[in-house]
């Protein structure tokens, strides 16, 4: 065991899979000699070798592209793309591609690949570095998607990751990349030493990917988050007061259907947060489940607290943040009903 | 200010639209034999002017001349010979099937066979091939079964792909023929992130893939070739020019200004411009870059220079676009007659065989149509059962879609 | 008026539009001389010249981003994106750019630029000519989103997409292109002509984006449907035998959110249908805004009909496709609840 | 099957990294005035070396010399070097400004002023453009109010952008040039629309836009490139070779193999690679490049080859992968004082006066400063109210945006 923030984490299951598995790769915009832009790739290139982690062309589609073909051949690539607002001119190769290779081909052919990718705001990146595009791959059928909340989690769900037959799209939040922020900006940034969650393995472990986590017991409301805004829904608990449930999604497709049907019928309420777009957002598509899942078990209707449907905003970036406040005003208003 | 003229835009026209006669005035043609043949370890910055010429082999009298001479044998060529004119009677009888709704869609590449036959005779058994969807010829010319890819054309039961793909989107990883897609361009840098996985393993397989000229306009292209370039990957990239996309003739798609095999001049690696209708200056070039990718030199674009003599496919009538006996006024002719005409030339070869082949391999595709009909046809007989179509979504499915399949009952 | 199939109708707002209008322009791959695959551009460049409408290079990118810089020139350029399978490379400029510009530039440059693409199955186009990516676009703000299911209707909300001065992604049913469609694939085509929506005038009318229209009134159930699935729906009302209330939304983004919850308030019922696959799908938008509107009045689950979570598979085009049957179970199972 | 050599994967690697002795070998450099101007509508076939070459006019005496010599009066040469000089100290300050904490995030443009501000000279007033994040200084140069620029940096409630975009992401339409994105190289193929769209019109103006090199790979670059060639746009692309993306050198940009210049000789157009750190080369070639644009002759791409003098932005630390003395040894030299020694051969400049217009722009920028920040900065101040965060998504505000404003009670 180590403590590892979730830099560390995520850099000690690379540094394991690369030792475990010649197949498996790594590039990316700055992630060879640099190390990546938020350092997740450090090292590796000079423990490695240079052709098992190196800098790419800036061409989301050609690193996409090229990892597709790589998995063809029976290598296990995990790339990285700098922001996950940049993913967009990948956005063919992975719906297209990616995600179908293994259908068209009747399994002749699949694709073994990782792309990991920061994600959320929280970090003043303004419109082009704090985007949450979940939900465009949500919907894609022949894509996993995969988002961890603690350090523990995101080695676990990495490695599973980069061992899945299918293509992942890992979304790593990268406002509590160095600590478990809760939404209290003016308040001191608390380090992921502090947290349990910060024991790490050095090892090889994995969390499976579909399974989500309880991570606050309660009878009163159900609330489901994935990313920073597990932190943020655990402090709107606190700041309403309420004996709310806690999931940590962890996995957004396969989602942890049972896990959230068991609480929400215990609760009889439920409060989704996340920091997309509200419209259509994956929250939408968990109401949906909710609802259809649990209609006779709800006493209240079920709230989404999520971004605002604008760009993400430089300046407002506390204005358009979902924070523990507005989380703590939709349980008030779900437990009152 | 200065006093300057109005802009104005220019829209790029065919010399010829229906009504009008054909003509390919532009295609101006060097004469076979001229081009020299350069090592195949020769640095890019020399040869720039290839990109720009048309490597030829058989001359005007089907005679084999110059550097670029395969020297093949006649074997190796009656054998290219028969697959070429299999592909025509395949080609021919599935469109045919189409037409009487036995399938939705079919796409024929009649003129072209030539520029992907030739490459599995020059590649090795295993390179592997991320093919568009006009390199029919190469999986037959591999020894994939016909009757398969008639299962597939036919979405029956024995079509491998589970009758999940459109016509003609074969798949064969063990023929080393990656399966189709309907996204242009988006195999190109496939292939090569597969050279570059072979090179980043010791091995010793290389990758080639096809695109058509429309196809060069997508942002794949440029990632295919940049990626190929920077990681000097051993992957040959063959643009298949044959003059039209679906409507629009290959100046909307760049053709106007400079040929497609010079887009590689940039790049810093060679861009090769060969006769695609002369089966023994593609198998010469394709060599060529096989050789070369295959000693660490790195990529080679390959501009196959030919015409699209049908349709696009089932769905499209050329008649309403280009004039109809365009495909008679091209100037490099048809590569099965050229072939034909030197082996006649070389006394390896007679009307009479080839009259002969021709009605093998007529009987052949109606044969095995009978076989594959027997089978189903999309209209009707043994088909997919629909509980298929939640497989393969995942490695293994998750809930929902198990869910979903139940709710479907199958 | 003149009685127009879909594809007259729509080929009739661009004629108008480029007669009304020199900044009205016409693009994309086969639309110039030939026409459009599907004929939608006929006669338009004989008629308005080799620069109004004209072909383009295979490249769905350059197609957007050219419009884009048209559009802040002042232009009006109308695309088409030969199927909706093939818009992903233009992804990131339609989500990055048209939908961001006037945001960005604080109104100072803007996008008034209409993508049309055919969309959606039930013509045995495969994986790759029959999706429905709606919903990647209405969680994009910035971005209206549109589809009609009608000659009338496409004419006159193209037109209003045409003149609208943000960017709107113009999904055409390619499916009803040349009938009401209703799902019976068994038996024979209906023909517009025999439909009161080919009645179409042949000058200039508008239809509102974000205004929904109630096709058939029904109280017992609210059927939201769009598209093809207006007259599947219709269809599986009548074989449900059900007093349904069939929407047809037109317009996603905005959506009519007041002609939803009248009806759903008064049906206390309600079924979502759709084509495109089902997970993160629209209709969880729907689903989800029928919850929180209207939760004290639903008195059964909400339910989706969509398509699987799958690709478009060729030869299971029927077994794929949500057919009137699928809608009429939904319905029976809400009325009997 | 042949006896062939295994492969290797080829990962380019600068030729230094920190620790080791900085060096440009590579950067072969022709002497200033040896390469020739042809005529600005020289059909491009002709003119492709011009890509492999390098356009500069001031000397190693910072003499102009050859054909490309603009000959720009001094009153033009002195002014030019105000705004450099003016970009400069603007640069200085916004970046101070960024670790006192005042904004988020700055880029420096230090070195390459010369890359944008010849372009204001050059251009028309009304010629749009379409630039990077690194082209403040044409916007200076074009005469847009520095304190406007400031409070956008600041995200102040004088923000024109309503402090929605990250720091130097200006926006002006008055002064032609277009809302930045901190999307890599969408711009580029916006500029061709643009350009085609005045080409439409019969308008007279035209469009320039500029890229880094590292952003070439992006596939927007080929849809510009591609768009351009095939409707003729008036349109001047430009890519800002400064040698490095962030840490990556231009070697993983594509560079190792070929120039970027070169890169048009495949799309049939005029590629030309120009000193960048020589204000009066970059002129030449700005006002060639125009001049062709505008007479209907059709888009130019031109390599700017310069150096990236600082960081990448704020956030980065370039002596992490760089060795830390390589500006020095960059053989181009630093354009501002290559144009005040011209200036000083000229007689038309002295030491003093450039010392005193360097206090000057340091005091125009530290006054200027003191007149935003009594505005507000990001930490505090006046700020643009959160309710305008609700405005401009669409020209009218949906019912479903009202409702969150609402609910926000802004
Ligand atoms: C991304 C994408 N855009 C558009 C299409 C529709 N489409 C299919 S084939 C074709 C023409 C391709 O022309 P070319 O590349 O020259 O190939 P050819 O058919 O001539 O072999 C088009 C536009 C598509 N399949 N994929
Ligand atoms: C699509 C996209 N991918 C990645 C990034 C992240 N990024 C911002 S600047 C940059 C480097 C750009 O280098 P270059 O084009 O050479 O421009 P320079 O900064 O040198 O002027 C990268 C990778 C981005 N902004 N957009
Ligand atoms: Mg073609
Ligand atoms: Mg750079």
């Amino acid at each position: 065991m180590a403590t590892m923030n979730m830099i560390q984490a995520l850099n000690s299951a690379l540094d394991v899979m690369l030792t475990r598995d010649a197949n498996v790769l790594v590039f990316g915009e700055d992630v060879g000699y640099f190390g990546g832009v938020f350092r997740v790739t450090e090292g590796l290139q000079k423990k490695h070798g240079l052709t098992r982690c190196f800098d790419t062309p800036i061409g989301e589609a050609g690193i996409v592209a090229v990892a597709i073909g790589m998995g063809a051949y029976g290598l296990r690539p995990v790339v990285e793309i700098q922001f996950a607002d940049y993913i967009y001119p990948a956005y063919d190769q992975i719906v297209s591609e990616a995600a179908r290779i293994r259908y068209r081909s009747a399994g002749e052919f699949y694709v073994p690949l990782t792309i990991r990718t920061p994600y959320g705001g929280g970090i003043f990146g303004g419109q082009t570095h704090s985007q949450s595009p979940e939900a465009l791959f949500t919907h894609v059928a022949g894509i996993k998607t995969v988002v961890p909340s603690s350090p523990y989690d995101a080695k676990g769900l990495l490695i599973s990751a980069i061992e899945d037959n299918d293509p992942v799209i890992f979304l790593e939040p990268k406002r509590i990349y160095n600590g478990p922020f809760n939404g209290r900006h003016d308040q001191p940034v608390i380090p992921w030493s502090k947290h349990p969650a910060s024991e790490v393995p050095e090892g090889h472990y994995k969390i499976p990917l579909g399974k989500a986590s309880v991570v606050r017991e309660g009878a009163q409301v159900t609330v489901l988050a994935y990313g920073t805004m597990v932190h943020v829904a655990l402090e709107g608990v606190a700041e309403a007061g309420v004996d709310g449930e806690v999931i940590d999604l962890r996995s957004l497709v396969p989602v942890d259907i049972d896990t959230i049907v068991a609480s929400v019928e215990k609760t009889g309420r439920c409060v989704i947060v996340h920091e997309a777009t509200r419209t259509s957002g994956y929250g939408a598509e968990l109401s949906a489940l909710v609802q259809e899942n649990c209609f006779f078990h709800l006493e209240a209707p079920i709230e989404r607290v999520a971004g605002w449907d604008t760009p993400y905003p430089h300046a407002h970036e506390w204005a358009y943040f979902p924070g523990p406040s507005r989380v703590a005003e939709a349980l008030r208003r779900t437990v009152e009903v | 200010m200065k006093n300057t003229p109005t802009l104005s835009l220019h829209i790029p026209e065919p010399e010829a639209r229906p009504g009008d006669e054909a003509s390919f005035d532009r295609s101006a043609l060097p004469p076979a034999g001229s081009v020299p043949r350069p090592p195949t370890d020769v640095c890019a910055t020399t040869i720039r002017d290839l990109s720009f010429s048309l490597i030829r082999v058989l001359d005007e009298d089907f005679k084999a001349v110059g550097p670029w001479n395969p020297r093949l044998s006649p074997d190796v060529m009656r054998s290219a010979l028969r697959y070429m004119m299999m592909t025509r009677a395949y080609d021919e009888r599935m469109y045919r099937a189409q037409r009487q709704g036995k399938t939705s869609f079919y796409m024929k590449s009649t003129g072209e066979e030539a520029t992907n036959i030739a490459y599995a005779f020059a590649l090795h058994r295993d390179d592997m091939c991320f093919p568009a969807y006009r390199q029919q010829g190469l999986l037959l010319a591999r020894g994939y079964p016909m009757l398969t890819m008639m299962n597939q054309v036919y979405s029956n039961a024995h079509d491998p792909g589970k009758g999940r793909n459109l016509p003609v989107m074969y798949s064969s990883r063990e023929h080393s023929f990656f399966t189709i897609s309907g996204n242009l361009g988006t195999q190109f840098p496939q292939a090569v992130g597969w050279a570059m996985a072979s090179a980043y393993k010791g091995d010793t397989r290389i990758a080639a893939s096809w695109i058509g000229e429309g196809t060069t306009a997508e942002g794949d292209f440029h990632q295919a070739m940049n990626f190929a370039a920077v990681y000097r990957a051993p992957v040959i990239l063959n643009v298949v020019n044959n003059q039209w996309a679906i409507s629009s003739f290959q100046g909307i798609a760049g053709g106007e200004a400079s040929t497609f095999a010079s887009r590689a001049i940039g790049y810093g690696f060679p861009g090769l411009r060969v006769d695609g209708n002369d089966f023994l200056a593609v198998y010469a070039v394709a060599e060529w870059a096989a050789e070369r990718a295959r000693n660490n030199h790195g990529p080679t674009l390959v501009e196959l220079y030919t015409y699209r003599g049908e349709g696009h496919s089932t769905s499209d009538d050329p008649s309403r676009y280009r004039p109809s006996d365009e495909w008679k006024a091209w100037p490099l002719g048809d590569p099965i007659e050229r072939l034909k005409r030197h082996l006649i030339g070389l006394d390896e070869w007679s009307d009479e065989k080839h009259a002969a082949l021709g009605q093998e391999m007529a009987d052949l595709v109606r044969d095995t149509q009978k076989e594959a009909e027997a089978v189903g046809t999309l209209q009707g007989g043994e088909q997919p059962s629909p509980g298929t179509m939640f497989e393969d979504v995942f490695e293994e499915t998750p809930w929902h879609i198990r869910r979903q399949r139940q709710q479907m009952g199958v």
